[in-house]
């Protein structure tokens, strides 16, 4: 019984340490399993942010607090609660992902602590669960799809075959596209998370004889079922519209077997902003891989502490200030332009964007057309704030 | 036919054992076990924080879903790999009443008991017709169909999930509500589930399971029924593990379709495993220790599972019959 | 009453292999029934067949004036049927004690009791222990049952076949595995029990058989071939013959 | 769906059948010789993909890669037997089951440790990389034939040793009666170490012929393993036979069910509860499956213990 109250005592020493720092952030990103390469995207464009500020995001000495959420949402609650309890932080970063962001949500807003996502943005936080202490560096789940639905539109394509994960932000997806695009749909198909053989879907897609593909495999999904496409020969016969799924975490993987293929989102390594193109390259000159989107909304993330810590002093005492410091966003954005809209989503630009092979022999995507201009996401009108 | 007080004086126990005694050892670890759960939060007041005493709440409603699980693999031989699917049913229902508008505690406790119930009857009907290895991956296919169907829960978040905005009420009270109140709640129904299946084991129909776990012929044979035993205690696990997912749902305050995955079965196994089988004190020591430790060593690396998964493979090898066993034999030596 | 058990024309096929061919036997109250034949004679079919393991594809088991051939074999064992098995099937982790008890439990009211600890009933125990001292080994209650001898064992199989007071008892080779001191001792036990309860007896060991059986019914190839006092068998042509080079005692 | 359609989809999933059985074939032997529950089988998967991408960016020759592959996927089974398993033979299956658990743990995060987290792929074998045209518009890659082909021909060849040679002879009967081969003067343990090296070699085999198709990631066979455990519990343990019909049958249930399952729904329930409802059955489908089949056959399909 002893030893037991021993052991006890050193675990409880060892998961209760805390030290005072200035401003401490919490990151709260996946680092297990396969879709680690999107964490490690947003924990090193968070870490460039500090780097380029000397290690003061708004003058303040930053200590950073990296979790693994594991993908599994309990496990990122219980985390979550050690970073606002424990390490007491004055922001919470993350996440990767909507069934985890979900799981952290309430205490972390309920907490008063503010909560900013790089990445996941689910409607309802956008629409009628919005919330004050809760703010977004990225984008409304659903825009991206808009971007491609619109663009099909506008291209006069006739009939679109969908294929997605069956999973809500599989189905957000759909939805998002359907909005803009009012032609033939010939099929809708959602597949189990995580597939592997895409054959029988490839199967149905050359049956269709749908002009065009809409699709949205993240990760690994991508990575497979972008091969298994490009060996069926229906790449010369389908216009391949998509989203996260010939992004910069894929593309090494997929090569030239993405080629040509189109994607959609708010940024793109290869854009001509200064601001982009000095961090594109320091990235890659630190971390050796080229950046994608995640890590861009990540390294926003940081300057918009950045700037908010600044604008209240250092004063993070002040809930209300610091609120109205942080919706202004005063800080010159990785994409260009950006605003806050009343939900706390970012009001900015969407573009098409297409597979290249840079010059040494790497693959990147490069803006293709912009689609929207100050895109707004369609559940703000929800948000009561 | 024989004088009694005679016999008697031969078997003074009652057919006392090794065992017996042991069982008597293991009643006062179990007790101060949960007397140090009970102290946690002055303990935690001192060192660790709130945010230890989180932890040990999730591994106390662990805790229950695995001592029940307990009553299925230590004492009936029933291997349910799909045992986390009541986890998840009982979060649900207590997730969907709340969404719903209903807030007492009592009908939603009355739901889960319902519907869990209900499951357990229909799918152990089905899954007690097989056993051994049959049984454990019938019981998985109920998990994962029931895991596949509430991820398709759309109106619920589909597999993103739910946030609850409210929490159950009892009579007006907020005993559900996360913080000291859940935790003296969960301390209750922890205490009642360790001394419920206790009792379940010892007695009649315990003994009926525990005979049936060494060898159902013989149980047959002596006129008893096995599947119908069998059938009980797996609805009776069913609805400690309905009401554990309950106490999740308050916990997390959230629901989501993962809670029912085979992962977590898997886990809520390793943990009765890990622990010791057929000693309720394994399950309990088992939770605290998988969720404790998961926790302590993901603060040194990410990569914890390096550290993690050979020490359950020593343990395995070398710690047979679980922590309990090792404490046992620990509490012995002294 | 004068049959506690009747086997009634039972017919029992695997395949195209018949295994028991319209075999009738009875048993009478205070008498023990002997079943012997060579290996591979249906015996083990036979019994699996009275004791509801198998269903017959034709004829019926009667105990005690009631048709049980459709009942699981725990319904049998209620209604009255104990039986043991060759191989030793005894709960080991349990008591002597208690594994009589548990017997005596499948007796004694509804085992659907969750609370209340079953190793203190007083009225399973002492019954248990009766049964215990009836076939001599109440001095061995208290210790766990994997530490019994082989000898032991197969008391304690009867023990727990007893306890439940059947009409009825269907042994399995209840000597094979004993010394011969062993299986004398055996031998007499049995032969005041079956006063009480009469004995239906698959036996090897023909020295016990002829001891202890008042009938002797000599099984080949799934039929009855002879049926009889021990005298009239042993004097049985055909007996004999099914027995060839063995030399019956 | 057009009969042309009908017919690539009964390829595809007899392809995705050949596949699960050749993770399955070691696992069922594994399971119903030894009676042992591994389940490292899905990362003795991995590992053989793993390796085979290694060797494959040293040689750049993908039969060499895949040899090479398989000689340490060999030998890691072997080392596995020889430091873990062999000690928990005789053990509680659920030792077993922490056991391999705990192994499954560290080898997937290994795995993460040393090729990363990301997706990596391996190109198929030069000779193999041409195409057929199946229809107007689509291509099959001969690769995934001449996966079947080889499916078939491992099925055939285990077939044939199991019934018919002595090792065959003593597989069968050291799985119904362990004591016995050991009173023959065969050793019983050697003969599990040949079994389960063996089938470790089988899953990595498995592997590195899916690592083309499927691509490779940490923990890849984690999911695979659970329909391989249900691909044997279908056909009953430790039935080579059964484990190919099975596998065949829930290739074909699977990929039949994922196109089907939506248009099937259409017919009852209205468009959108359609989509939603026709791919979560289509997920459930291999599991009502094989709940149904031990709802009739609580032993599966071929439940002759022992026999081939």
């Amino acid at each position: 019984m002893k030893k037991l109250a021993c052991a006890l005592g050193a675990l409880l020493m060892a998961t209760g340490m805390a030290s005072a720092e200035d401003l401490k952030i919490g990151l709260v990103v996946t680092l297990s399993g396969p879709p680690a390469v999107l964490g490690k995207q947003i924990e090193d464009g968070f870490k460039l942010a500090i780097d380029d500020k000397d290690g003061k995001l708004g003058g303040l000495d930053t200590e950073l607090f990296v979790v693994d959420s594991e993908l599994k949402p309990d496990v990122a609650l219980t985390r979550v609660k050690g970073l606002l309890e424990r390490d007491q932080v004055d922001f919470v970063v993350g996440t990767v992902f909507s069934n985890v962001l979900g799981a952290i949500f309430k205490p972390v807003t309920r907490s008063e602590t503010f909560l900013i996502s790089p990445n996941a943005g689910p409607s309802t936080l956008a629409g009628r669960n919005c919330n004050p202490y809760f703010f977004s560096t990225s984008y409304q789940n659903n825009q991206n799809f808009e971007t491609l639905g619109k663009h099909a539109k506008e291209q006069g394509i006739k009939s679109v075959f969908m294929m997605t994960p069956n999973y809500q932000a599989g189905r957000d997806a759909v939805e998002g596209f359907k909005k803009y695009y009012d032609g033939e749909i010939t099929n809708e198909v959602y597949t189990p998370l995580g597939h592997q053989d895409f054959s029988a879907e490839i199967a149905q897609m050359s049956d269709s004889g749908a002009e065009a593909l809409f699709t949205f495999m993240p990760g690994g999904m991508g990575v497979r079922f972008v091969k298994q496409f490009r060996e069926s020969g229906l790449a010369d016969k389908m216009t391949f519209l998509s989203a996260f799924t010939v992004d910069e975490a894929t593309l090494p993987a997929q090569k030239e077997a993405a080629l040509g293929f189109f994607g959609a989102t708010n940024w793109a390594p290869s854009m001509d902003l200064p601001q982009s193109k000095k961090f594109v390259a320091d990235f890659e000159a630190k971390y050796g891989y080229i950046p994608g989107g995640f890590a861009m909304q990540a390294y926003d993330a940081a300057l918009l502490i950045d700037s908010a810590v600044r604008a209240v002093g250092g004063d993070l005492s002040d809930k209300e200030a610091l609120r109205k410091a942080l919706e202004a966003a005063d800080f010159e954005s990785l994409r260009g332009d950006f605003a806050f809209n009343n939900n706390h989503f970012p009001i900015q630009d969407f573009y098409l964007l297409r597979v290249d092979q840079r010059d040494d022999g790497k693959f990147w995507t490069v803006v293709d057309k912009k689609v929207f201009d100050d895109h707004t996401d369609s559940f703000a009108a929800e948000c009561k704030m | 036919m024989t004088d009694r007080s005679v016999t008697q004086d031969r078997a003074p126990q009652g057919g006392a054992t090794p065992a017996r005694r042991f069982g008597d050892a293991g009643l006062l670890a179990g007790l101060a076990i949960l007397l140090v759960l009970a102290l946690m939060p002055q303990i935690t007041a001192v060192a660790g924080g709130s945010y230890v005493l989180n932890l040990v709440m999730k591994a106390m409603i662990l805790a229950i879903a695995a001592i029940s699980l307990d009553l299925l693999i230590g004492y009936s031989g029933l291997v349910s790999f799909g045992h986390a699917a009541f986890l998840g049913l009982g979060s649900y229902v207590t997730g969907i009443a709340l969404t719903e508008g209903i807030y007492g505690a009592l009908p939603i406790l009355g739901l889960v008991l319902l519907i869990c119930g209900g499951f357990a009857l229909v799918t152990g009907a089905i899954s007690l017709r097989t056993s051994g290895v049959y049984f454990i991956m019938i019981t998985l296919a109920f998990g994962q169909m029931l895991f596949f169907a509430l991820s398709s829960l759309s109106s619920y978040g589909g597999d993103d999930g739910l946030t609850l905005w409210d929490t159950p009420d009892l009579f007006g009270a907020y005993v559900f509500q996360t913080g000291s109140g859940l935790f003296y709640s969960t301390l209750v129904v922890l205490a009642l589930t360790w001394l419920a299946v206790g009792r379940i084991a010892g007695s009649r129909f315990g003994r009926v399971l525990r005979a049936g776990k060494e060898s159902p012929l013989r149980v047959g044979v002596v006129g008893f029924d096995l599947y119908r035993f069998r059938l009980a205690a797996y609805v009776i696990a069913g609805l400690f593990a309905g009401v554990a997912g309950f106490l999740m749902a308050c916990h997390t305050e959230f629901i989501n379709p993962s809670t029912a995955s085979w992962q977590n079965s898997g886990t809520l196994i390793v943990m009765v495993i890990l622990g010791g089988m057929g000693t309720r004190n394994g399950a309990l020591l088992g939770a605290l220790f998988v969720v404790l430790i998961e926790e302590a060593l993901s603060r040194y690396t990410v990569d914890w599972k390096l550290i993690f998964g050979p020490m359950l493979v020593l343990i395995a090898l070398f710690a047979k019959g679980g922590l309990a066993n090792l404490l046992a034999r620990v509490g012995g030596g002294r | 009453m004068s049959v506690v058990l009747a086997l009634d024309g039972l017919v029992k096929s695997f395949g195209s292999l018949l295994v028991t061919d319209n075999v009738t036997l009875d048993l009478k109250p205070g008498e023990c029934h002997a079943l012997i034949g060579p290996n591979g004679a249906g015996k083990t079919t036979l019994i699996n067949l009275v004791s509801g393991t198998l269903a017959p594809d034709r004829g019926k088991v009667v105990l005690a004036d009631a048709d049980i051939s459709r009942l699981t074999p725990p319904q049998r064992a209620l209604a009255g049927l104990g039986r043991t098995f060759q191989i030793t099937t005894v709960i080991r982790s349990f008591s002597v004690l208690e594994n009589v008890a548990l017997a005596a439990q499948a007796k004694d009211g509804s085992s659907f009791r969750f609370f209340g600890t079953a190793r203190n009933e007083d009225a399973l125990n002492s019954r248990a222990r009766a049964a215990l001292e009836t076939i001599g080994l109440g001095h061995r209650a208290a210790v766990r049952s994997a530490d019994l001898s082989h000898g032991e064992h197969r008391l304690l199989e009867l023990a727990m076949a007893i306890v439940g007071a059947p009409k009825a008892l269907l042994l399995d080779e209840p000597m094979a595995g004993l010394g011969k001191g062993e299986s004398a001792a055996l031998t007499e036990t049995l032969k005041t029990l079956k006063t009480q309860i009469p004995i239906l007896l698959v036996e090897h060991d023909m020295e016990a058989v002829f001891k202890l059986a008042d009938r002797i019914s000599v099984l080949a190839y799934g039929k009855v071939i002879a049926t009889g006092t021990p005298e009239a068998v042993r004097a049985d042509e055909d007996a004999r013959a099914a027995y060839l080079g063995t030399k019956l005692p | 769906m057009s009969s042309t359609l009908f017919l690539i989809q009964l390829l595809n999933g007899a392809q995705y059948g050949v596949l699960l059985f050749l993770i399955a074939a070691g696992l069922t032997l594994v399971f119903g010789v030894m009676g042992f529950i591994n389940l490292a089988h899905g990362v003795q998967y991995m590992i053989g993909a793993y390796l085979t991408f290694m060797y494959f960016g040293v040689t750049g020759n993908f039969l060499t890669a895949l040899l090479l592959g398989l000689v340490t996927a060999l030998c890691l089974g072997l080392a596995l037997e020889a430091l873990v398993f062999r000690h928990l033979y005789d053990r509680d299956h659920l030792d077993q089951v922490l056991a391999t658990f705990g192994i499954i743990l560290f080898v997937n995060e290994a795995v993460k440790v040393i090729w990363g987290p990301g997706t990596l792929t391996l190109p198929a074998p030069e000779f193999l990389s041409a195409s057929l045209q199946l229809t107007d518009n689509l291509l099959y890659p001969v690769y995934r034939l001449a996966l079947i082909v080889v499916g078939v021909l491992v099925a055939a060849g285990l077939y044939l040793v199991v019934t018919r040679t002595r090792v065959g002879m003593l597989i069968r009967a050291g799985a119904s009666n362990a004591d016995m081969v050991s009173a023959l003067g065969i050793n019983i343990r050697r003969l599990f170490m040949i079994v389960f090296g063996f089938g470790a070699m089988l899953a990595g085999f498995a592997g590195a012929l899916a690592a083309p198709v499927f691509t490779l990631e940490p923990g890849m066979g984690d999911n695979l393993l659970i329909v391989a455990f249900v691909v044997i519990i279908i056909g009953g343990i430790g039935s080579i036979r059964g484990a190919f019909i099975a596998a065949i049958l829930v290739g074909l249930i699977d990929t039949l069910g994922r196109s089907l399952a939506t248009d099937a729904m259409n017919l009852i329930f209205d468009a959108s509860a359609a989509n939603q409802i026709g791919p979560s059955i289509a997920s459930m489908l291999i599991y009502i499956f094989m709940a149904a089949v031990l709802f009739f056959r609580p032993q599966g399909l071929f439940p002759a213990k022992g026999s081939a």
